[in-house]
């Protein structure tokens, strides 16, 4: 009932990945280098790096964030804290009226709970936090989580610069501020 | 793509010839939907006449809606919205609008089935007056409806006559209630205070309170 | 099992038997560990383009012994409503019909552990114990999947119990002896129409007997094709699932161990046992190469196992009992019929 | 019966052993009354995509009879999205079927866009036609592999992880994330395609191609699968029709009915020559070979694409703050799963009045009670992965 000709090409398919994997390069140079054949990332000696847009850590630039709210509010798992108070700047032209500006004292982020939908950085309308391709920063203790302001900044450096775009898009490439 | 409001508007007129008063109220957007709403004691007639007479052979789903808005407000910045119980609470209104093809009551089933071959599907719509949530079920025409029918029971307490068995589908069988009515509260928010309230303390010696971002 | 023989001669009887029994785990244990290692960690990966266990030891080898390591220290768990002492000996009974196999087995001319007249009948009547130990295991657990799987294994095995003798009766009937040593120098002497050159292996003549030999050995180790008792997607792990610790790894150690003597079994009848067609077959040296040359053929007919194990979906058991009946039963039958009727025309 | 026995034309010897067998077959059935078992699939299973649990009255190994039992992976998604804004529920729903989740945002965004009166540019409606038609293929591409793993063969479900790692990272690299891209605005897409992205793509869709075919012949080829899947859970049209099966499931009973084709809203499929797959049969064996021809379908439907991206902006005119004009809308698009719509009602307020989310796999596990009757214990393993649901499309 054409029971071989479907099983031995089976093997076939099974046999064939066998042998590409084992000699990667083909029957040229017969050498059995199975670690460069098979698709395996042994990963805490080989690390594959992470696309460029990939949403790994939220980073903050102190510098923008003027405590506006936006991001809390709109965070759909409520997992952003912020407090800020309000003080006097130096004025922008010499002599003029001090500036009141609002200053962040605490900016968290709970990413226990944080799902990575990226609605936070949309939405602040002064660029203050930025995606960063990071993703090792589990802890042992859940609590740990919670990154406060500090942290959430020294996630700047590990900002990629924004990717320029493919041909035809009218998007302007967005610039990351110089921490 | 045929002329569809002409094919929707036929239909609708070969609705109301069969279903004579049980078709109350129809509404055609051309070229991308009709609703209608028919009588409780149509309902399943209209579905027989529909799968059988016009071809709708594909049945799509069923629920229910709760027109009643919701008196919790949306949680969202609760600011504004304010718990049920206080006195603020009456400041939401709960004035009842109903929505496309109309109705009168807070309660609504609605249904949606296609007609596969020239690409049409309709919503039929049916009132359930608060005091007899009950209806007769779709199972003997369409045998999908069946898990609809139990949904729509479990979440809003409709009662579908002679369905097969109906019993809890998703929630624990001990389960009192019905959640997707309006007036269940949606725990979750709220265990948790909402941390959009803007809290930007004052500058020290400053009293004029119109600055801080309004919440809106 | 190397000594030569007058070393044996000396020694008195419980030394010998200390000795052979020592051989007799070695040749399972030894046999088993090289499949897992080399079968189930190795070959699987790289037909899936994958690398295998590579952290434990260089290239992984001593992945096996952490997975021993593992088993031993976990909780031995009987389910509550299980007949305890059923449950607990059905490993055992497996693992024995596997020991009580390889005995049959020789390794070189003076490298066997018994050398009687039954040889291989010895070997197809001891295979069928381990029917009873599965469904022990079976029905011990006292869970509705393990009894499934239990009642599936008992069917299939006893099904396959058949094709499989006689598949070997062709090989007996040619070879003209039912002892192990016999048949492997009947092959080696043997010639294929005059010609000696290679001896005459039964696989040549034998082929269709090998063919069955085969499939029939495949149902009997309940391996993909026909791994209905373990169906990991329906029955969890069949028998198997309310085992764990120490049990659990008897009957892993059990499945590759009989996979191993029977693809030893299946060496000796058809690729000509532990004899190679350059060396003459009585020659001392072959007590020393015998075993390696087992080694080498068990290894690839176990690849051809694992192979057809890791590739093929499953049976339903009723096709399952269709394949041993309507076809395999029928074909050996007529294999008989011919090698019979030709050992009887030349 | 009396009647036709005493029939003249039925000799004296038929009548009695007409007679004999009756008494023979009454003694029979007393015996051979074996009392049931009831065998509990899941919830927690490996042949349950997620935590499904399945009541099987068994007769033997026959089931005479199943009852599924679902809620364990119930969200309550239509509550949540009462009290979220648009853009938070985008992020809500592409967790419902979370193997091909760019599939889940499109039908709610175009129900929005919808009610709005809003057309997305032609750019943002290819790469919106283009992610889509990728998530389609990391799910389908799942489900080749893993419809091998439930019938028995270990190796297919490697080689569709190691296939399908190249598509889900195209994806992250386009959108951010590889299983929840969040992508889709309402008015069109937020950001543009990375440089270097269509030349890769169309590498990866090479790649594809080459591992259906290796599916073809490792699987649907395969003498014993299709002797496990032939003949096996035949569903007839009109009874799929009426249970409402949607996707593979209805096109492999015959049934010629493809939203992307026949009712499209906010995609550019028709830009592209493509063909509807169907398969007479309706068996398991047809649902498997539906969904492998449209797999690579849906790889020629990307490399048309990728040929002529119209140049242009990817954001329509749309306000900051969205608030959706009041009404009602229900678009249904063509997910890997089967067809998916959302039923938006909005009153004008930031957050959606009532969302009824109908996703595919609900009424495809529901002709389970009607289709498992009779069939044998291994047969509910391979009807379930040939229907191919994902728990959190069943419970939403």
């Amino acid at each position: 009932m054409g029971l071989v000709p479907g099983l031995i090409k089976g093997l076939g398919v099974t046999g064939g990945t066998m042998l590409r994997t084992i000699f990667p390069d083909g029957w040229k140079k017969p050498i059995p280098n199975p670690v460069k054949g098979a698709e395996t990332v042994q990963y805490p000696h080989e690390k594959e790096a992470p696309p460029a847009r990939a949403r790994g850590v939220i980073a903050l630039h102190e510098e923008n964030c003027t405590a506006c709210m936006l991001c809390a509010r709109e965070c759909p798992d409520w997992c952003i804290y912020i407090e800020g108070h309000k003080e006097k700047a130096p004025p922008r032209r010499a002599g003029g009226k001090p500036r009141k500006v609002n200053a962040i004292d605490r900016f968290d982020i709970d990413f226990a709970l944080c799902m990575f939908c990226g609605i936070c950085v949309d939405v602040c309308p002064f660029d203050a936090l930025f995606w960063s391709p990071e993703y090792e920063f589990s802890e042992p203790r859940i609590a740990d989580l919670l990154h406060d302001k500090s942290r959430l900044s020294e996630w700047m450096e590990t900002v990629p610069e924004f990717e320029p775009y493919e041909a035809g898009s009218e998007a302007k490439v967005k610039k990351v501020p110089a921490t | 793509m045929p002329d569809t409001d002409l094919a929707r508007n036929e239909l609708v007129a070969r609705f109301a010839a069969h279903l004579g008063d049980g078709l109350l109220e129809s509404h055609v957007e051309p070229d991308v939907d009709v609703w209608l709403r028919v009588s409780r004691e149509s309902w399943r007639e209209a579905a027989e006449f529909a799968k059988n007479g016009l071809g709708f052979a594909y049945f799509s789903f069923l629920s229910g809606i709760d027109w009643m808005p919701s008196p919790f407000g949306r949680e969202m910045d609760s600011q504004i919205d304010i718990a049920l119980g206080n006195d603020e609470a009456s400041k939401i209104d709960q004035t009842i609008v109903q929505g496309i093809a109309g109705g009168e009551t807070r309660f609504q089933a609605f249904a949606r089935v296609n007609d596969i071959v020239n690409g049409l599907g309709i919503t039929l719509k049916v009132d359930l007056p608060d005091d007899d949530l009950s209806v007769d079920s779709w199972v003997p025409v369409y045998p999908g409806a069946n898990w609809h029918e139990r949904e729509a029971w479990e979440m809003y307490g409709f009662s579908f006559n002679d369905h097969p068995g109906l019993r809890a589908l998703y929630l624990p069988s001990d389960f009192e209630g019905h959640p997707l009515r309006k007036d269940y509260p949606l725990l979750a928010r709220r265990m948790k205070p909402w941390p959009g309230i803007v809290d930007v303390e004052q500058m020290p010696g400053e009293d004029d309170n119109e600055d801080g971002a309004s919440s809106e | 099992m190397s000594a030569s023989l007058n070393i044996l001669g000396e020694l008195s009887y419980w030394q010998q038997t200390g000795i052979r029994v020592g051989a007799g785990l070695a040749a399972v244990l030894l046999i088993a560990g090289t499949l897992v290692y080399l079968h189930l960690f190795k070959l699987v990966s790289f037909m899936q383009s994958r690398l295998g266990p590579m952290e434990a030891g260089p290239f992984g080898s001593l992945q096996l012994l952490a997975e021993v390591g593992k088993f031993l220290q976990k909780e031995d768990i009987f389910p509550r409503k299980a007949d305890r002492f059923v449950f607990a000996a059905a490993p055992f009974v497996v693992l024995m019909s596997t020991f009580l196999l390889v005995v049959v087995v020789p390794g070189g001319p003076d490298a066997w552990f018994i050398d009687t007249e039954l040889g291989i009948y010895l070997a197809m009547a001891v295979s069928s114990v381990s029917v009873i130990g599965i469904l022990m295991a079976g029905w011990g657990s006292a869970s509705k999947y393990s009894m499934l799987g239990g009642l599936r294994a008992t069917g299939q095995l006893i099904a396959y119990e058949l094709p499989l003798i006689l598949a070997v009766i062709g090989v007996v009937i040619q070879a003209g002896t039912m002892n192990m040593q016999g048949i492997v120098f009947a092959q080696a002497e043997g010639s294929i129409f005059g010609w000696g050159g290679i001896g005459n292996p039964y696989i040549l003549t034998q082929g269709v007997a090998f063919l069955i030999f085969m499939v029939a050995m495949q149902a009997e180790l309940t391996q993909a094709p026909f791994d209905m008792p373990i169906a990991e997607s329906e029955l969890v792990s069949g028998y198997m699932t309310e085992y764990s610790g120490m049990r659990f790894l008897l009957f892993f150690i059990g499945e590759f161990a009989t996979a191993g003597v029977f693809s030893a079994i299946a060496a000796v009848l058809f690729l000509g046992g532990w004899s190679v067609p350059g060396i003459d077959p009585n020659d001392n040296i072959m007590n020393v190469l015998g075993p390696v040359v087992m080694l080498v053929k068990i290894v690839g007919l176990t690849f051809v196992v694992f192979w057809a194990r890791f590739t093929f979906p499953r049976f339903r058991e009723d096709q399952l009992q269709r394949l041993a009946w309507k076809v395999l039963i029928p074909l050996a039958l007529a294999n008989i019929v011919v090698t019979g009727i030709l050992k009887v025309a030349f | 019966m009396e009647r036709a026995v005493s029939d003249a034309a039925l000799s004296n010897r038929e009548q009695l052993s007409y007679i004999a067998a009756q008494a023979a077959d009454a003694r029979v059935n007393v015996e051979l009354e074996t009392e049931g078992m009831t065998l509990n699939i899941g919830p927690q299973h490996p042949a349950t995509h997620g935590t499904l649990r399945i009541i099987a009255k068994l007769d033997g190994e026959q089931v005479v009879a199943v009852d599924p039992v679902m809620g364990y992976m119930h969200r309550g998604y239509e509550k949540l999205a009462e009290v979220r804004t648009y853009p938070q529920v985008t992020t809500l729903i592409n967790r419902i079927d979370w193997v091909g989740s760019f599939a889940n945002e499109v039908p709610f965004i175009l129900t929005a866009e919808r009610l709005m009166e809003v057309e997305a540019p032609p750019r943002a409606q290819w790469i919106r036609t283009i992610l889509f038609e990728m998530s389609r293929i990391a799910n389908i591409t799942l489900f080749l592999g893993d419809m091998g793993l439930q019938v028995g063969a270990v190796t297919p479900a490697f080689f569709a992880f190691r296939d399908r790692e190249h598509v889900l990272n195209l994806i992250e690299s386009a959108t951010g994330g590889r299983f929840h891209p969040n992508f889709d605005r309402i008015g069109g897409i937020k950001d543009d395609l990375p440089a270097g992205w269509i030349t890769e793509t169309r590498r990866v869709m090479k790649k594809m191609r080459k591992y259906c075919d290796e599916i073809e012949i490792l699987v649907e080829g395969n003498e014993i699968f299709q002797a496990r899947t032939r003949g096996i859970g035949v569903i007839p049209a009109n009874i799929g029709l009426s249970y409402g099966l949607s996707g593979a499931n209805i096109r492999g009973s015959g049934v010629d009915w493809d939203v992307r084709r026949d009712n499209p809203c906010g995609m550019v499929h028709n830009e592209t020559d493509w063909k509807v797959w169907t398969h007479p049969d309706g068996d398991s064996f047809a649902r498997f070979w539906v969904r492998l021809q449209e797999t690579r379908e849906s790889t020629r439907i990307i490399d048309q694409l990728l040929d002529n991206i119209p140049s242009g902006p990817i954001m329509a005119k749309v306000p900051r703050i969205i608030k959706v004009p009041a009404g009602e809308a229900y678009v249904e698009t063509e997910n890997p799963l089967g067809v998916m719509g959302y039923y938006v009602i909005s009153k004008g307020e930031l957050v959606p009045y009532r969302v009824k989310i109908r996703s595919a796999s609900f009424n495809n596990i529901s002709i389970t009670p009607w289709l498992l009757k009779g069939v044998y214990v291994p047969d509910i393993i391979t009807i379930l992965a040939s229907l191919y649901f994902i728990l959190g499309d069943i419970d939403r």
